[in-house]
């Protein structure tokens, strides 16, 4: 019955057992380490419990509903169950997923939010659905420059450039690398979504068009290094872009500070006074194992005392806003919502300051904390204002 | 200028307020460019409604035929066609109802005469008409003109002009208008009332009502909080209906309910006019949306720009805590 | 709206209740070959008096009622053969409290294996308790209702064996509590007040046990273990004798399979070792790889293939994938550890008459009063064949274990029908007054340890 | 069963500012990004789910420049089997216009059933289908919110006012114009619109259909395009979202309405 597309998994998809160590982060300290099963408790929100229910949709034993097209988009890519799988076929789960959601593209059996997130996206290059025109309005008034051949292509990406939140922390991060005296310019409204959610919502022509569309772009105006706000562009220019014949030097933000910490290019000694707790953002971490620049630039800033959510690193608990989650939202609505869960984590750790290096996590973890009723005890900060601040900039 | 003609509505018994809004206007007009203000109203049994048109027309053609059942689009496309031809009057004024939507167009046809549909205001000027109408989601207002015609047809946005009290004690003419087509091909089956769930949101002094801007159905329990602290009930509009978030008997709106709390909350709606003409009646509009623009900020009483999803948890808390 | 999910919402509220076909279709699983029933609704719970409240609506209205821990059990223990209300308890998740002094902890039913090691890991260091081999999300409280075995076996026995006390809600709706915990505060013995045991072993079917209070033994500074490979099975018996003699070791398993071909035929002996400092690891070892096994060492019997540290727990779902195929159930009985070659060679006769890479395991109880045995067989979900013939082999090796004298472990319909036919009649009437008495509806679990 | 459905491309106003152009009748049109008429969607996720249940052909037709191949394309992605675009830049045409276009384009067509969307997003007038109707001489029912089409006859459900619907049989071949949330319109992938590269598109100019020259003059005229009356502007309340709930939170208070 697959008559759009062959899935390619067939032959890998029923060798999950469900043993559930998907369930887990690295160690065994909660068994609610998947996003979707945090969220709801039930087997079929579980990793292996979709994964069983998608090779049933595929065998036509069951059909297609919307309540199921919501168990498989519940998978938010944080990629915890491959982390925990034991077995061989784990580098694929979360592709076999992706290869699920994308049959459901193909047939335009979408949930609605995904189907509004993948339209607004064609139509306008963001998720958003706000206008191209817009897209470069955070940066008004900074002095930040058009590209043009600068070392630097910044690239911000759709929830740095319209989210209310994540403006702010794009403004921040540009204002730093112009204090270290770094060389860079932006697209402004001719910058185009990255296409790394679009991706991972299944819609993969979609995705190559933007990635070529991009990789056009930034070769005709001559880019070759790149410095991403987004963990999650950082994945998609990184690890997908050198497929479609783009090979620029790509670079997360987090990466390209500690060096210019370590350069003297920037001056932290202002410090920052506060205890400071990071929370690894999946497509900077499991997706690309950078765990260390975030730390360390936290460690090189004087009056920070870093201390770690027991769930860390590999075993970090996502957010909840991967795989365009951020937007579709079928995580949400509960105190099982894995942003709360993470948020009580992060104040279970003393720590006054939740710092994240990715503005999905950004907002959904800002969200989390007036959600718990938080406020007054733990700030979401991005680690460019923590820098900025040790900086003096702002 | 010769007459001008309202085509009345009625369905179930009962006088449509839009032809009220209709017969207003077209008052107006009529005294201002002397013509003769004619209402016609067709039906089964009409007298009741005649006497009621005849407030504001000078004339009443109440057009009856024992044929006639629940279903009029037709039957009356018929009986305007043929009145129109032989009066020939100037203007032909309807409302933009479902009844006006089906009928308009094809009488317009019909006739070859000029149509503006859903228009919120008329001009009468140096012997020719203007219509403005909304256009863009109500961005723009674009003006229009007509070619010199016998007969121009336009139908005039519900809600939007106000009825005014008239006493004209018309001239009621009773007309047994002979119907010798049949409409077979078309067959009235009867009314579906959407099914009774319990809520009624028109007798609500506090209504919570939200729009796409909720995002997903999930979030429907934080309006359903604000609503329970509020002592109120929630409410929609379009799209949450569309969406299958919530029974159309929660719709507010032209094709939804009519409200008249005393507090009606928008949250995430961006105002189109088809939800507006449902909550004018209440006290106090409040308006929560993400883009300044929203036209809703126009209506409401007060507004706060961000998103529904940030404010209303924090709302809840605050009203919790004053409520002590 | 289904009358039943409206009542369910009501105890649990909606987000934790389901009739919609995609949960009742995963619900209607066990990992294992049996066959699949769907329920007619699946809850989760969070609270014992969520519990009760469900428990006393299906009593009343004859609604049965699957309680589901980590589902792993295999053998179709938790399998809705009569449709109704599935119970997903793992959302009974708090570790409650853990007395270091009097070394237990007390848990609700959902707690995981794995939770509640990483839990005392961290808080509680020097404490251990006996974790089966299952994968981490086997409940504490499952593992008691199907009499498990966990790693520390040799030296303390069945799991079942270290409870302290129960909470468990009658199939009627009364709460009742066993051990001190019914008389006071205190979880720390189930002994010596009249014994009321009705519910360990019965797998679900006489209750829910909504809280256990477990027991907890002293875990050393450092885990290490050591294997020691035999080729003559018919030395194993006394190999494992000699090992328990010098009470120096933990768990102690033999094991024996196909995968991979070079060792297939081999005795595998781990001997899991803990020692608080390296004299008495050395010690430790001495006392086992010299005293107790250098003679076989000497006469070229076998030998230690090495000892390692940090010892990494066994993930038997690997076994799932041997036939690319995310499937394996096993049966395992309770066997006097002396019939180990006898287990074997016909295990591996089983196997191999249905092409089936062979998997045996003996896991030593309570100081080699007995072994639990298993016979794994692996199959290919995608291949309906495979299943049929890994079905064969379990209800094989069901007639064999009983043919050789053991008792079926956590035994599937077939195997229990065996055990039932064989039972000692006043036993199997008193089981079935019980059960009666207990589950007059025969609401809980029904199918299972049906007394005919 | 043989369907038609009339569809428009329209631009996508939601978050755009309009800026009117120096002619005041026009807008300005370069940074808007364009998109199949809300409405027209539905009729044509009607269309499809009618052809998938019944068979049959669906055509998707429009009038239109050029650009506009690419609501053709979608709908040609959506499920229907051929398009049809008479080429012709209708901005300042007349619904009367452009449905004794579609009218004379529709004589040459075999058809059951026409579907239109209830009106257009951008200047939402909602006449072209009832007129198209009048204009063959079939009937119609504007606004249908449910659609069952068996044996030749058509049971469909239309929106009045105040939640009510009324219900009609209705015999084929017949216009309907279909409101939002009759269905849930299915996502078209980009892939989808490529694979819709090969299905037919048929290009018809104006001269190809016989049309009188009365039927190409309008007899509405745009006169100007005009910034809508700023109404009642709404006191806003400023802060964050902890701030402004607090404000509020206390002006409900004061107002009494707790």
């Amino acid at each position: 019955m697959m008559t759009l597309t062959e899935y390619r998994y067939s032959d890998v998809v029923h060798r999950c057992f469900r043993c559930g160590y998907c369930k887990f982060p690295v160690n065994w300290i909660d068994v609610n380490n998947c996003p979707a099963y945090a969220r709801y408790r039930m087997e079929s929100y579980s990793t292996g419990g979709r994964l069983w229910l998608i090779r049933a949709w595929l065998n036509d034993e069951i059909n297609w509903t919307e309540h199921f097209a919501e168990i498989v988009y519940a998978c938010v890519s944080c990629k915890n169950c491959v982390e925990k799988c034991p077995l061989r076929f784990n580098i694929d789960i979360v592709n076999m997923i992706v290869a699920a959601k994308s049959e459901m593209v193909e047939r335009g059996l979408v949930p609605s939010t995904v189907k509004e997130f993948l339209e607004n996206v064609q139509r306008q290059g963001n998720p958003y659905g706000s206008s191209r025109a817009r897209r470069g309005e955070w940066s008004q008034g900074t002095g930040v420059e058009q590209y043009q051949g600068q070392e630097f292509l910044y690239y911000v990406g759709c929830v740095g450039s319209y989210d209310t939140r994540a403006r702010q922390t794009a403004k921040t991060l540009a204002s730093l690398l112009h204090k270290a005296g770094l060389s860079f310019g932006v697209l402004g409204k001719e910058e185009n979504c990255d296409g790394n959610e679009v991706k991972n919502l299944g819609e993969l022509t979609l995705f190559e068009m933007l990635a070529e569309d991009n990789i056009t772009q930034f070769k005709a105006l001559g880019v070759n290094k790149i410095v991403t706000l987004s963990p999650h562009s950082y994945n998609a220019m990184k690890n997908d872009y050198p497929d479609y014949g783009g090979d620029f030097y790509v670079y997360h933000y987090t990466q390209l500070v500690q060096q210019l910490i370590g350069d003297g290019k920037l001056d932290i000694s202002g410090g920052f006074n506060a205890r400071v707790v990071y929370h690894d953002p999946c497509f900077l971490g499991r997706w690309n194992e950078e765990y260390d620049s975030p730390r360390r630039i936290l460690k090189a800033i004087p009056g920070i005392e870093l201390v770690e959510m027991e769930r860390n690193k590999a075993g970090a608990l996502c957010c909840g806003g991967g795989g365009g989650n951020f937007y579709a939202d079928f995580l949400s609505g509960s105190e099982n919502s894995p942003a709360r869960r993470r948020v009580r984590e992060a104040r279970a750790t003393g720590a006054n300051i939740l710092a994240v290096a990715c503005p999905n996590c950004m907002t959904m973890l800002e969200d989390a904390v007036k959600a718990e009723d938080l406020e007054d005890k733990l700030a979401v900060r991005d680690l460019s204002e923590i820098v900025a601040e040790a900086c003096g900039t702002e | 200028m010769a007459e001008i003609l309202v085509v009345a509505e009625h369905r179930r018994q009962t006088l449509a307020d839009v032809s009220l809004q209709m017969l207003s206007k077209g008052r107006q007009l009529a005294d201002q460019a002397s013509a003769e203000l004619l209402a016609v109203v067709i039906g089964r049994n009409v007298d009741g409604y005649a006497q009621e048109l005849a407030r504001w027309a000078d004339r009443v053609l109440a057009v009856m035929n024992e044929k006639l059942g629940e279903s009029l689009a037709e039957p009356s496309q018929k009986i305007l066609t043929s009145i129109i031809k032989e009066r020939k009057p100037s203007l032909v004024l309807m409302g933009h109802s479902s009844f006006g939507m089906d009928l308009a167009p094809a009488l317009a046809v019909e006739l070859g005469a000029p149509l503006a549909t859903d228009c919120l205001d008329l001009f009468i000027g140096n012997g020719s008409i203007t219509a403005t109408r909304s256009i863009y989601n109500g961005k723009v207002n674009a003006v229009y003109s007509f070619i010199p015609c016998e007969t121009l047809i336009v139908t005039g946005r519900v809600g939007e002009f106000p009825i005014e009290d008239w006493d004209k004690q018309g001239e009621i003419e009773e007309i047994d208008f002979p119907l010798e087509e049949e409409f077979n091909y078309k067959q009235f089956e009867g009314y579906i009332e959407q099914e009774a769930g319990g809520v009624d949101i028109t007798q609500a002094e506090v209504v919570v009502s939200i729009g796409r801007g909720i995002k997903d159905k999930e979030h429907i329990e934080l309006a359903q909080q604000l609503a329970s602290e509020l002592g109120g009930v929630v409410a929609c509009s379009r799209p949450v209906v569309d969406y299958g978030w919530l029974p159309s008997e929660r719709q507010v709106g032209l094709s939804g309910k009519a409200v008249k709390p005393k507090l009606y909350l928008a949250l995430g709606i961006s105002g189109a006019f088809q939800h507006v003409v449902g909550l004018k009646g209440s006290k106090m509009i409040v308006a929560i949306n993400k883009d300044a623009r929203a036209s809703i900020f126009s209506l409401a009483d007060y507004g706060i720009v961000d998103d529904i999803l940030k404010v209303v948890p924090l709302l809840i808390q605050k009203i919790a805590a004053l409520k002590g | 709206m289904d009358p039943l999910y409206q009542s369910l919402a009501k105890i649990v509220g909606e987000g934790h209740v389901s009739t919609q076909t995609e949960e009742l279709y995963i619900y209607s699983f066990d990992l294992g070959t049996t066959e699949p029933h769907r329920p007619d609704c699946v809850v989760a719970p969070r609270t014992m008096e969520e519990v009760q409240e469900i428990v006393r609506l299906a009593n009343r209205d004859e609604i049965p009622i699957v309680p589901l821990g980590g589902g792993l059990s295999l053998a179709g223990l938790a399998v809705p053969f009569r449709g109704g209300i599935l119970l997903d308890l793992k959302r009974m998740d708090t570790i409650i409290e853990v007395n270091e002094k009097a070394r237990y902890a007390l848990v609700e039913c959902g707690v995981s294996q794995g939770q509640l090691t990483s839990y005392l890991e961290r808080h509680h260091p020097t404490l251990m308790h006996s974790e089966p081999g299952a994968p981490p999300q086997a409940t504490v409280a499952g593992n008691l209702a199907i009499h498990g075995q966990g790693d520390l076996a040799q030296p303390y026995g069945f799991n079942s064996d270290m409870v302290n006390g129960l909470e468990v809600v009658l199939p009627t709706g009364q709460v009742c509590q066993f051990g001190s915990c019914s008389i006071s505060a205190g979880w720390f013995t189930q002994h010596p007040l009249p014994d009321l045991g009705l519910f360990l072993g019965w797998a679900g079917t006489t209750g829910i046990i909504t809280k256990v209070s477990i027991r907890l033994y002293p875990r050393k500074k450092i885990l290490g273990a050591g294997m020691f490979v035999v080729e003559d099975e018919e030395l194993v018996p006394e190999i494992i004798y000699e090992i328990t003699h010098t009470e120096m070791a933990q768990d102690v398993v033999s094991f024996s399979q196909a995968i991979p071909p070079f060792s297939s035929g081999l005795h595998h002996i781990t001997i899991n070792l803990s020692a608080d400092s390296e004299e008495e690891l050395e010690f430790k070892q001495k006392m086992i790889w010299d005293d107790a096994l250098g003679e076989y060492i000497r006469r070229g019997d076998g030998g230690l293939l090495g000892f390692a540290r940090h010892l990494q727990r066994p993930q038997v779902s690997k076994t799932s994938d041997w036939r690319k195929g995310g499937g394996f159930e096993y049966v395992g009985a309770i066997m006097p550890v002396e019939r180990y070659p006898e287990c074997y060679r016909r295990g591996r006769e089983i196997s191999e008459r249905h092409d089936i890479p062979y998997t045996v395991l003996g896991r030593v109880i309570g100081m080699s009063h007995a072994m639990m045995f298993s016979w794994t067989y692996a199959f290919n979900r995608a291949d309906p064949e495979t299943i049929r013939q890994a079905r064969e082999a379990l209800h094989e090796s069901d007639d064999l274990a009983l043919e050789l004298g053991g008792a079926i472990w956590k035994p599937g319909l077939y195997g229990q029908k065996l055990v039932m036919e064989r039972m000692d009649p006043n036993t199997l009437d008193l089981m079935k007054k019980v059960k009666q008495l207990l589950d007059p509806n025969g609401i809980m679990n029904p199918g299972n340890w049906e007394v005919a | 069963m043989d369907i038609v459905t009339c569809i428009k491309r329209v631009p996508d106003t939601s978050d755009a500012d309009i800026i009117i152009d120096a002619s005041q009748r026009e807008i300005e049109g370069d940074t808007l990004a364009f998109k199949i008429n809300d409405w027209d969607e539905y009729a044509l996720e009607t269309a499809v789910q009618l052809k998938e249940t019944l068979g049959g052909s669906l055509t998707a037709v429009t009038v239109g420049p050029k650009e506009w191949d690419d609501v053709l394309r979608r709908a040609l992605a959506m499920g229907a089997d051929k398009a049809i675009r008479v080429d012709e830049d209708m901005i300042t045409a007349d619904s009367y216009m452009v449905a004794g276009i579609l009218e004379s384009l529709l004589r040459s067509l075999s058809y059951d059933l026409v579907l239109f969307g209830a009106q257009s997003e951008d200047f939402g007038s909602g006449q072209l289908g009832i007129m198209v109707a009048e204009m063959l001489g079939v009937p119609h029912v504007s606004l249908v919110v449910s659609l069952q089409v068996q044996d030749g006859i058509a049971r469909v459900k239309r929106e009045l006012e105040a939640g009510a619907l009324e219900s009609y049989t209705i015999e084929l071949p017949a216009v309907l114009t279909v409101q939002t949330g009759i269905n849930r319109p299915r996502y078209i992938s980009l892939s989808g619109i490529k694979r819709a590269m090969t299905k037919e598109l048929q290009v018809l100019s104006l001269s190809g259909l016989s049309l009188s020259q009365e039927m190409l003059a309008p007899m509405v005229r745009l006169e100007r395009l005009e910034t809508p009356p700023t109404g009642k502007k709404a006191e806003f309340i400023s802060g964050s979202p902890e701030e402004s709930a607090e404000q509020l939170a206390k002006i409900l208070q004061n107002s009494g309405v707790f």
